[in-house]
C-alpha cells in the first residue's frame, strides 16, 4: 500500500481496531454489520426514553451470563451447566462483602471481589475436571451436579450460625438488605447506580429521568461483547476454536489443551460472576433459586437458540427469550414457551444468528472481507 | 366479571387474551421513566387499583391458586356491594409462576407502571423477602397473607397471616397436656422450618415439655425411611411437623404405611395443601393442625349456608379446596376496605394510618371473618390477633374441632416491642435473639 | 465389549515368542548408524544448529519398547532408532504394530514397558504437546484438518506459535503454496479433496520446523500424480530443511522413491532393517508379506 | 444410634430410588445418546396413568401399574416418532415441501437437551391445565414389617426387589437377546447395522418405547408413595442422570452398581449425621468424585482393571 496520508493514518488505526474485532470466528465482519451494530447500540441507548429501562436492564445483565456460556461452550466446546454456579457465587460474594463494607469503596471492592471469587471458583472446578482427564458429557454432568450441591447447601444456611460478619446468608429466603450499588472511592467520587434516577436533557423531549443502572449494564454488556470478539479473533481464540473442533489434533500442534480449556473456563466463570454481581446489585437481593436446575438450563437454551458459534446470537437470544418469558402471561405461557423451544431447536439446529448470517452473506461460511487482518500496511515481497 | 363460575375454559381464553396484550410487553402502556405528574388514565381516578400476585403455576400453585381465587371473590363481592367508598375495584392480576425473579419484575411493574393502590403478593417467605426491598423503596402498601415464621416489623408491610408462635402456641400446649411432654420435631430445612423449630423449643420451655429430637429435611427430599426410624428410636409422646411442599407430603403417606401411629401436631399440614383430601385414609389419622382457618372450620360465617365456603364454590365450581391463606386474602381485603373508608382517601400513608388505628372484623360495620368471632388488626405490629383452632383428622380423614381460642400476636408486641405507629422499621426479628432456649 | 474382537483374533499369536526375557535380536539387522544400540544420553552433546549433511547423530532411540492391549502385545520390546535427517520408512503386514509404534513415539499412547530417547533426552513420560515442542511432529492416519476453518486459518494455527507479523505471513503463504493450495486460502477445509487435505495437513505439520516428522500412510487412497507430488514434497523437506522422517506406507514404489532406509516390522518387533534394495531382495520379507507363514 | 437393620433398609430404599429413577434413562440416554430432560415427566405420565387406572377405571393396583407403563411406552413412541427421530415431520415435509424438515436428535446431546427441556415445560403445564394442581393419591398396599421398636413399610422393600428385577430383565433383554444385539448394533453404528439388514427405524422406535415404558413403570411403582402433582418428576431427574453417567458404558450393569454405591453413601451419611441434607450433599459429591476419578464410570473402570489384569502387569 502507498504511504499513508493523514486521513489514511486514522483510517489505518480504525482498520487495525476493526481488524482485531473481526475474524472468521465471529459472525458479521462486513461494514454493513458494524453499521447495523451501531444502530442497535444507539437504539438500546435510547430505549429508556421510550420503554421502562429499569425492568429491561435485567435482560442486559442476563445477556452477560449467556455470553459467558457462548464463550465456554461455543468457542472451546465445553458444555457447562456451571455458569450459574459462578453467577451465584459472584452474587453472594458481592452481597457478603458489600454488607460488611457498606461504603462506596467497600461496595466497589465487593463487586471486584465477586468477579474474582467467581473466576477462582471456575478455575478450581476447571482444574478438578480438565486436569483429571474429564471430557465431554462427564463435564456437563459434573457441572450439573455442582449446581445441585450448591442449591441444597445454600437452602439450609438459614440459621444465625450462617452469617459471615454482618451478612446473613439467609438460606432459602435469600440474602436480604444488600446495600445499594454505589461505585467509586468514598469521599472522593462515587455514584449510586441502583434505585437512583438520572436527569437527561434530551432535545425535543425535555429533561427525562432514566435509570442509571440500565446504562451501567449496557456498557458492561457492550464492553464484554467487544472484548470477547477481540479474544476469539486473537491467536488464543484460534486455539480455542481448534480445541473445539478437534482437541486431540490441537494437542499434536504443541498446544496444552488442558490449559486452554482451563483459561477459557476461568474467563467464562469471571464473566458469569460479573453478571451475578450486577444481578444481586440490581435486585438488592439474591437467593438459592439462582442455583436451581431450571435456571441452570436457561443459558444452554439461550446459546442453543441464538447460535452456538456466535457471541451475538447468545446476546440476542437471551434478551429475546427472557423478554418473552417475562411478558407472556396466562396459563398457556409455559406451554407456548416450551413449544417454541422445541420448534426452534428442531428447525434451526445451528441457531438463529448463524442461519441469518448465512442467508445474508449467501455462503455457508462468513468469509472475512479484509484479506489479512494482521496488519493492513503490509508489503508483500514474494 | 360475570357472576357465573370462572371455569377453566374461560380462564384459558383469558390467558390467551392476556398473552396477546402481554406481547405488547411491559414497555407498552407504561409512560416510561418520567416520574412527573402521573398522567393517569381516566379509569384509575375513580377506581381502586388492587394488585394481586399469587402463584397459579409452578411449585406453589397448589397453595397459591386458592389465594388468587379468594382475592377475586372478595373483590367481586365488594364491587357488587357498591365498591370501596363508592369506587369500583379494578383488580390487576398476573401469574408469577412461583418464580422469585418474576415476582420482582411484576412488583416493579405493578408499582411504577400500574401504580396499584395496594398489593397482595406471594406465598413463600422467600418471595416476601425477594420483593420487600422494592416494596420498601417505593413505600408501597403490601399485604402478606401466608402463615409464616413471624418477626417482620415493617412500616408498609401487613403480615396478616398467623405467625408460628400463634399456630404452634395453639396446638402444642394441647398435645403436651393430652399425650405427654416428650416432643420430636421434624421441619423443612429452610428459614420457616428452622425458626418454627426454635419456637417449638420456646413453647416447650413455657409448657414444661422437652424436645427429645430435632431433624431438618431438605425441600427436595421425598423418602422418609430414616426419619421414621429416628422417630421410632426417640419414642416421643408426639411429633411436631413443620414439613412444607409437594415432596414432603409423602411423609404422611410413608408414616402410615410404616405403621408409625404417634400423634402429630402441625402448623402446615392439611390447612394449606389439603393433604387429607388428596391422600388415601388413614394417612392423616391423628394429625392435629393448629391453624386460624381450614375449609372445615365450623363457624356460621364459614360453613353456614350462604357462608364463605358456599360463596367460594359458587364462584369456582371446580376449585380444589378453600385453604388457610385463601381466608386471609379474603378478610384482609375487607380490612383494606374498612381502612380506606375510615381514611376517606386512597393515599397510602393515610390508609396505613387508618389500618394502624385498629381495624376489627365481626363488629356491626364489617362482616365477621370466616375464622369466627371478632379479629383485630394490631396497629403497632401490623399483625392480626387470630381466632386459632386445633382440628384433628380421624381414620376416614373427617375433620373435627378440638379447641379454639383467640391468640394475640405476642412476640413482636411484648418481647420485641415493635411499634410501627411510633417509629418506622423494616426488619425481621428471630426468636434466637430473645430466647436462649431457642439456641 | 468393543475390544472383544481384537482380543480373540490376537490371542492365537500372542503365546510363546515374548516369553523369553532377553529380546532375541533378529539376525541380519544392522543399525544404520553403527553406534552401540544402548545410548548413553549424557555423553553426546546436542549439536548447535540442525546438522543438514551430518548423518552420524541418533535423533530418536527406543529401548525395549513394549505395548500390550489386554493380552495382545502390539509392540514387543522394540529397539529402533533414526538419525538426524534420515528418511526412514516403516513397512510390515497389517497389525504389525506400525501405527502403535508411531503413537508411542509421539506420546498419544503410554508404553507398557521400555524407554524412548529423543535428541539425547528421555521422553517416555513427556506429555505429547511437550514432545511436539521439542521437535516431533505427526500427521495422523485419518486426515484431520479443522473442517470448519478456512485453509488460511488452518495454516495459521501451528505457525502462530513460532512467528508474528510479516514472518508469520511468509510462513503461512509458504505452507499453503508448498501444499499446492495457492488460491484456496479462503476455502473451508472441509470443502477440499481428500488429497488436498492430506497435503494441507503435511504442510501444517512441517510448518512447525520439526526435527522429526512422523507420517502415517500419507498417500493412502491418492492418485498416482498426487503420490509423486507428495513424494517430491517429502524429499524436498528432507533435503532442504534437514527434517528426519518416519513414514508408514504400504506402496513399495513410493517407499523406493523416498526412503534412505527401511525397517520391516512383524508381529510387533523389528524383523529386518536396511536399504530398500536389501529389503526387497530378502526372501524372508517377501514370505511374511505374502502370508506364507501360517 | 445406628441400627444395622435400619441402615440396611435405608440403603435398600436409596438403592431402589436411584435405580428406578435411572431405569428408563439408562436406555434413552445411556444407550441411545439422548439427554432427556423430560425424563421426570415420563415418570409423571406413568404415575398419573396408574392413579387414574385405579381411581377412575377401578382396576386393581398391579394391573393399573402395567397399564401405566404401557401408556407411557406408547407416549414415548409418539414422542420418538415426532420429535426425537423426526419421522412424522419429515414424512409431512416430504409430502409438502419435498424434503425433510428436521434431523433426528440421536447423538446430538445439546440439541436433545434443549428440545426435551421444551417438552418438559409443555408436559408439566399441560398436566396442570388438564388435571389441576393435584390429583388424589392411591393408598400404599401391604402393611409394614415390625422389628423391635422399629417398623418399615413392606411396600418400600417390594420396591427394592422390583428394582433388581427390572435391572435383571433389562440386562437380559439388551445383552442376551437378538433384539438386544440389534439395538446395540444400531446405536454403535447405524449405517453398518442398516447395511447388515437391521431395520434401524423400528429398532430406534422400540428401544425408545422400552425406555419410556421403564420410566412409566417407575412412575407407576412410586404412585402410591408420592403426592400426585404435576411437578413430581423433578425429584427423580438429578439422581437418574448421575446414576447413568457414574454407571459407565455397560449401561444396565453400571446403573445397578452406581445405584448401589450412591445409595450406600446416601444412607450411611444420613445415618451418621442424622441429617438428610448432608446425606443428599454426600451423594452428589460422591457422584462428582466418581466422575472425576473413574473417567469411564464404574463399568469403564472394571473394564480397565480386567484388561490390565490380563496384561499380567
Amino acid at each position: 500500500m502507498a504511504a499513508e496520508s493523514a486521513t489514511g493514518a486514522d483510517r489505518g488505526a480504525l482498520a487495525r481496531i476493526r481488524g482485531r474485532l473481526e475474524g472468521p470466528n465471529t459472525v458479521g465482519n462486513s461494514t454493513g454489520f458494524w453499521i447495523g451494530f451501531a444502530v442497535a447500540v444507539l437504539a438500546l441507548v435510547a430505549y429508556p426514553l421510550v420503554g421502562n429501562g429499569e425492568s429491561f436492564s435485567l435482560f442486559l445483565v442476563l445477556a452477560l451470563l449467556g455470553l459467558s456460556l457462548s464463550l465456554v461452550w461455543g468457542y472451546s466446546g465445553v458444555l457447562s451447566f456451571g455458569q450459574v454456579v459462578f453467577f451465584g457465587v459472584g452474587g453472594y460474594t458481592f452481597g457478603v462483602v458489600s454488607i460488611n463494607l457498606p461504603d462506596p469503596t467497600g461496595i466497589t471492592a465487593a463487586a471486584l471481589t465477586g468477579v474474582v471469587v467467581g473466576g477462582i471458583t471456575a478455575a478450581l472446578l476447571g482444574y478438578f475436571m480438565f486436569y483429571g482427564g474429564v471430557r465431554d458429557v462427564y463435564v456437563t454432568i459434573i457441572t450439573l451436579v455442582s449446581t445441585m450441591v450448591l442449591q441444597t447447601f445454600m437452602a439450609q444456611t438459614a440459621g444465625s450460625e450462617w452469617t459471615i460478619g454482618e451478612a446473613a446468608l439467609g438460606g432459602f429466603n435469600g440474602m436480604p438488605a444488600i446495600p445499594l450499588l454505589e461505585l467509586g472511592i468514598t469521599g472522593v467520587v462515587s455514584y449510586q447506580f441502583v434505585f437512583n434516577t438520572l436527569e437527561l436533557f434530551v432535545p425535543g423531549l425535555g429533561t427525562v429521568e432514566v435509570d442509571p443502572f440500565y446504562y451501567l449494564a449496557l456498557a458492561a454488556l457492550v464492553a464484554a461483547y467487544l472484548g470477547l470478539r477481540v479474544l476469539v479473533n486473537s491467536d488464543f481464540g484460534r486455539v480455542m476454536v481448534a480445541v473445539r473442533e478437534d482437541q486431540d489434533r490441537t494437542q499434536m500442534f504443541g498446544y496444552d489443551v488442558k490449559r486452554v480449556k482451563l483459561l477459557t473456563f476461568t474467563v467464562g466463570g469471571a464473566l458469569a460472576a460479573l453478571s451475578g454481581v450486577l444481578y444481586a446489585a440490581r435486585n438488592v437481593y439474591i437467593d438459592p433459586q439462582v442455583f436451581a436446575l431450571w435456571f441452570a438450563t436457561l443459558p444452554v437454551i439461550w446459546v442453543s437458540v441464538g447460535g452456538r458459534k456466535s457471541l451475538l446470537g447468545a446476546v440476542i437470544a437471551t434478551i429475546g427469550i427472557e423478554y418473552f418469558r417475562l411478558s407472556v402471561q396466562g396459563e398457556m405461557a409455559l406451554v407456548v414457551l416450551g413449544a417454541l423451544l422445541l420448534v426452534f431447536i428442531l428447525a434451526l439446529p445451528g441457531g438463529i444468528v448463524p442461519w441469518i448470517a448465512g442467508k445474508i452473506s449467501g455462503s455457508a461460511v462468513p468469509v472475512s472481507e479484509l484479506d489479512d487482518a494482521d496488519a493492513p500496511a503490509e508489503v508483500s515481497e514474494s | 366479571m360475570s357472576g357465573d363460575g370462572f371455569s377453566r375454559r374461560q380462564f384459558v381464553t383469558a390467558g390467551g387474551a392476556a398473552l396477546v396484550s402481554g406481547l405488547a410487553g411491559c414497555s407498552g402502556g407504561g409512560d416510561g421513566g418520567d416520574g412527573g405528574a402521573a398522567t393517569d388514565t381516566m379509569s384509575s381516578a375513580d377506581t381502586v387499583k388492587i394488585g394481586v400476585l399469587e402463584d397459579q403455576s409452578g411449585n406453589f400453585a397448589l397453595v397459591g391458586d386458592p389465594k388468587y381465587k379468594a382475592s377475586m371473590l372478595a373483590i367481586e363481592e365488594i364491587n357488587n356491594d357498591g365498591g370501596i367508598d363508592g369506587k369500583q375495584i379494578e383488580p390487576v392480576a398476573r401469574d408469577p409462576q412461583s418464580d422469585n425473579q418474576r415476582y420482582q419484575e411484576l412488583t416493579r411493574e405493578f408499582i411504577s407502571e400500574e401504580e396499584v393502590d395496594v398489593l397482595w403478593a406471594g406465598y413463600s417467605s422467600a418471595t416476601r423477602e425477594a420483593i420487600r426491598p422494592i416494596i420498601n423503596r417505593n413505600e408501597q402498601l403490601y399485604f402478606y397473607t401466608t402463615q409464616y415464621e413471624g418477626g417482620v416489623c415493617d412500616k408498609t408491610t401487613f403480615a396478616v397471616g398467623p405467625t408460628a408462635r400463634q399456630q404452634l402456641g395453639s396446638v402444642l400446649p394441647y398435645l403436651v397436656e393430652e399425650f405427654g411432654p416428650k416432643i420430636y420435631t421434624i421441619a423443612a430445612d429452610y428459614n420457616f422450618g428452622q425458626l418454627s423449630a426454635d419456637w417449638v423449643k420456646v413453647l416447650a420451655d413455657e409448657n414444661d415439655a422437652e424436645v427429645v429430637g430435632e431433624e431438618f429435611i431438605p425441600l427436595s427430599e421425598s423418602s422418609f425411611g430414616s426419619v421414621i426410624n429416628n422417630i421410632q428410636d426417640a419414642e416421643p409422646d408426639f411429633v411436631m411437623s413443620m414439613l412444607v411442599g409437594a415432596n414432603h407430603t409423602s411423609f404422611y403417606e410413608q408414616k402410615a404405611s410404616a405403621g408409625l401411629d404417634v400423634p402429630i401436631g402441625t402448623s402446615t399440614a392439611m390447612a394449606q395443601g389439603y393433604e387429607h383430601r388428596r391422600l388415601d385414609p388413614p394417612a392423616m389419622e391423628n394429625i392435629y393442625a393448629g391453624v386460624n382457618y381450614m375449609e372445615e372450620v365450623p363457624t356460621e360465617s364459614n360453613t353456614g349456608d350462604g357462608g364463605f365456603v358456599d360463596r367460594y364454590y359458587d364462584m369456582y365450581p371446580d376449585a380444589d379446596y378453600v385453604n388457610e391463606e385463601a381466608e386471609t386474602n379474603y378478610f384482609s381485603t375487607y380490612m383494606y376496605k374498612e381502612a380506606v373508608e375510615q381514611a376517606g382517601t386512597l393515599e397510602q400513608p393515610e390508609v396505613i394510618e387508618a389500618l394502624e388505628s385498629g381495624i376489627s372484623l365481626g363488629t356491626e360495620r364489617a362482616p365477621e371473618a370466616p375464622e369466627g368471632e371478632t379479629i383485630e388488626l394490631d396497629g403497632a405490629t401490623h399483625h392480626v390477633d387470630h381466632h386459632m383452632w386445633v382440628l384433628r383428622a380421624d381414620g376416614e380423614h373427617n375433620i373435627e374441632e378440638v379447641t379454639n381460642r383467640k391468640i394475640p400476636e405476642q412476640f413482636l408486641s411484648n418481647t420485641v416491642g415493635c411499634d410501627l405507629t411510633q417509629e418506622d422499621e423494616q426488619t425481621q426479628y428471630t426468636p434466637v435473639d430473645y430466647f436462649e432456649e431457642a439456641e | 465389549m468393543s475390544s472383544e474382537a481384537e482380543r480373540s483374533e490376537a490371542s492365537g499369536q500372542a503365546s510363546g515368542e515374548t516369553a523369553s526375557s532377553e529380546p532375541e535380536r533378529s539376525e541380519g539387522s544392522k543399525n544404520a548408524s553403527g553406534t552401540d544400540t544402548t545410548m548413553d544420553p549424557n555423553v553426546r552433546e546436542t549439536p548447535a544448529g540442525k546438522a543438514t549433511g551430518d548423518r552420524t547423530d541418533t535423533l530418536l532411540q527406543t529401548d525395549d519398547l513394549v505395548k500390550r492391549f489386554g493380552g495382545f502385545t502390539a509392540t514387543d520390546s522394540v529397539d529402533f532408532s533414526v538419525d538426524e535427517g534420515e528418511l526412514r520408512c516403516l513397512i510390515g503386514p497389517n497389525g504389525a504394530g506400525k501405527s502403535t509404534l508411531l503413537k508411542l513415539i509421539v506420546g498419544t499412547l503410554e508404553p507398557s514397558g521400555g524407554r524412548i530417547y529423543y535428541d539425547g533426552q528421555e521422553i517416555t513420560d513427556m506429555e505429547p504437546n511437550e514432545r511436539v515442542r521439542s521437535g516431533i511432529s505427526m500427521k495422523f492416519q485419518v486426515p484431520s484438518v479443522y473442517g470448519e476453518l478456512s485453509v488460511r486459518e488452518n495454516a495459521r494455527l501451528p505457525v502462530q506459535q513460532l512467528a508474528d507479523g510479516a514472518e508469520r505471513r511468509r510462513r503461512v503463504d509458504e505452507a499453503i503454496e508448498n501444499a499446492g493450495l495457492a488460491g484456496y486460502e479462503d476455502v473451508q477445509a472441509s470443502a477440499l479433496s481428500h488429497g488436498q487435505q492430506q497435503q494441507l495437513e503435511i504442510g501444517m505439520a512441517a510448518s512447525l520446523d520439526p526435527d522429526l516428522l512422523l507420517l502415517d500412510e500419507p498417500v493412502a487412497g491418492l492418485s498416482v500424480d498426487e503420490r509423486t507430488e507428495i513424494a517430491e514434497r517429502i524429499r524436498r523437506l528432507n533435503r532442504e530443511e534437514g527434517i528426519a522422517f518416519i513414514v508408514i506406507e504400504h506402496d513399495t514404489d513410493f517407499v523406493g522413491e523416498i526412503a534412505d532406509s527401511v525397517t520391516v516390522l512383524h508381529r510387533g518387533d523389528v524383523f529386518r532393517e536396511g536399504s530398500i534394495e536389501e529389503i526387497e531382495s530378502d526372501p524372508e520379507v517377501r514370505r511374511i508379506y505374502l502370508g506364507g507363514e501360517q | 444410634m445406628v441400627n444395622g437393620l435400619n441402615l440396611a433398609f435405608q440403603f435398600l430404599d436409596s438403592f431402589a430410588f436411584v435405580v428406578l429413577a435411572a431405569a428408563g434413562l439408562a436406555i434413552i440416554f445411556g444407550i441411545m445418546g439422548v439427554i432427556n430432560l423430560a425424563h421426570g415427566e415420563f415418570i409423571l405420565v406413568g404415575a398419573y396413568a396408574t392413579t387414574f387406572a385405579v381411581t377412575a377405571a377401578g382396576l386393581p393396583l398391579p394391573v393399573a401399574m402395567v397399564v401405566g407403563s404401557l401408556v407411557t411406552a406408547l407416549f414415548g413412541i409418539a414422542v420418538e416418532r415426532t420429535i426425537i427421530s423426526g419421522f412424522v415431520p419429515n414424512w409431512i415435509g416430504q409430502r409438502t415441501v419435498g424434503r425433510d424438515l428436521i434431523e433426528p436428535l440421536y447423538d446430538r446431546l445439546a440439541d436433545s437437551m434443549v428440545a426435551t427441556f421444551g417438552l418438559s415445560l409443555v408436559m408439566v403445564q399441560s398436566a396442570r391445565i388438564l388435571f389441576g394442581n393435584s390429583i388424589e393419591t392411591v393408598g400404599t398396599p401391604f402393611g409394614n414389617v415390625a422389628y423391635g421398636e422399629f417398623s418399615y413399610s413392606t411396600y418400600r422393600l417390594v420396591l427394592a426387589g422390583v428394582s433388581i428385577l427390572v435391572l435383571v430383565a433389562a440386562y437380559y433383554v439388551f445383552t442376551r437377546t437378538t433384539f438386544g444385539t440389534r439395538v446395540r448394533a444400531t446405536m454403535a453404528d447405524e449405517q453398518t447395522a442398516k447395511a447388515l439388514g437391521v431395520d434401524t427405524e423400528r429398532t430406534y422406535m422400540l428401544t425408545f418405547g422400552i425406555g419410556s415404558g421403564l420410566a412409566g413403570l417407575t412412575g407407576a411403582l412410586f404412585a402410591p408413595v408420592l403426592s400426585m402433582q404435576p411437578t413430581l418428576g423433578d425429584q427423580f431427574l438429578i439422581e437418574a442422570f448421575v446414576a447413568v453417567v457414574v454407571g459407565g458404558p455397560s449401561v444396565v450393569l453400571g446403573t445397578a452398581l452406581s445405584g448401589g454405591v450412591l445409595g450406600a453413601v446416601s444412607a450411611t451419611v444420613t445415618n451418621l449425621t442424622d441429617s438428610t441434607t448432608f446425606g443428599r450433599i454426600a451423594l452428589l459429591l460422591a457422584a462428582m468424585l466418581a466422575l472425576r476419578f473413574l473417567p469411564g464410570g464404574i463399568t469403564g473402570f472394571i473394564e480397565r482393571v480386567r484388561s490390565r489384569r490380563q496384561e499380567g502387569e
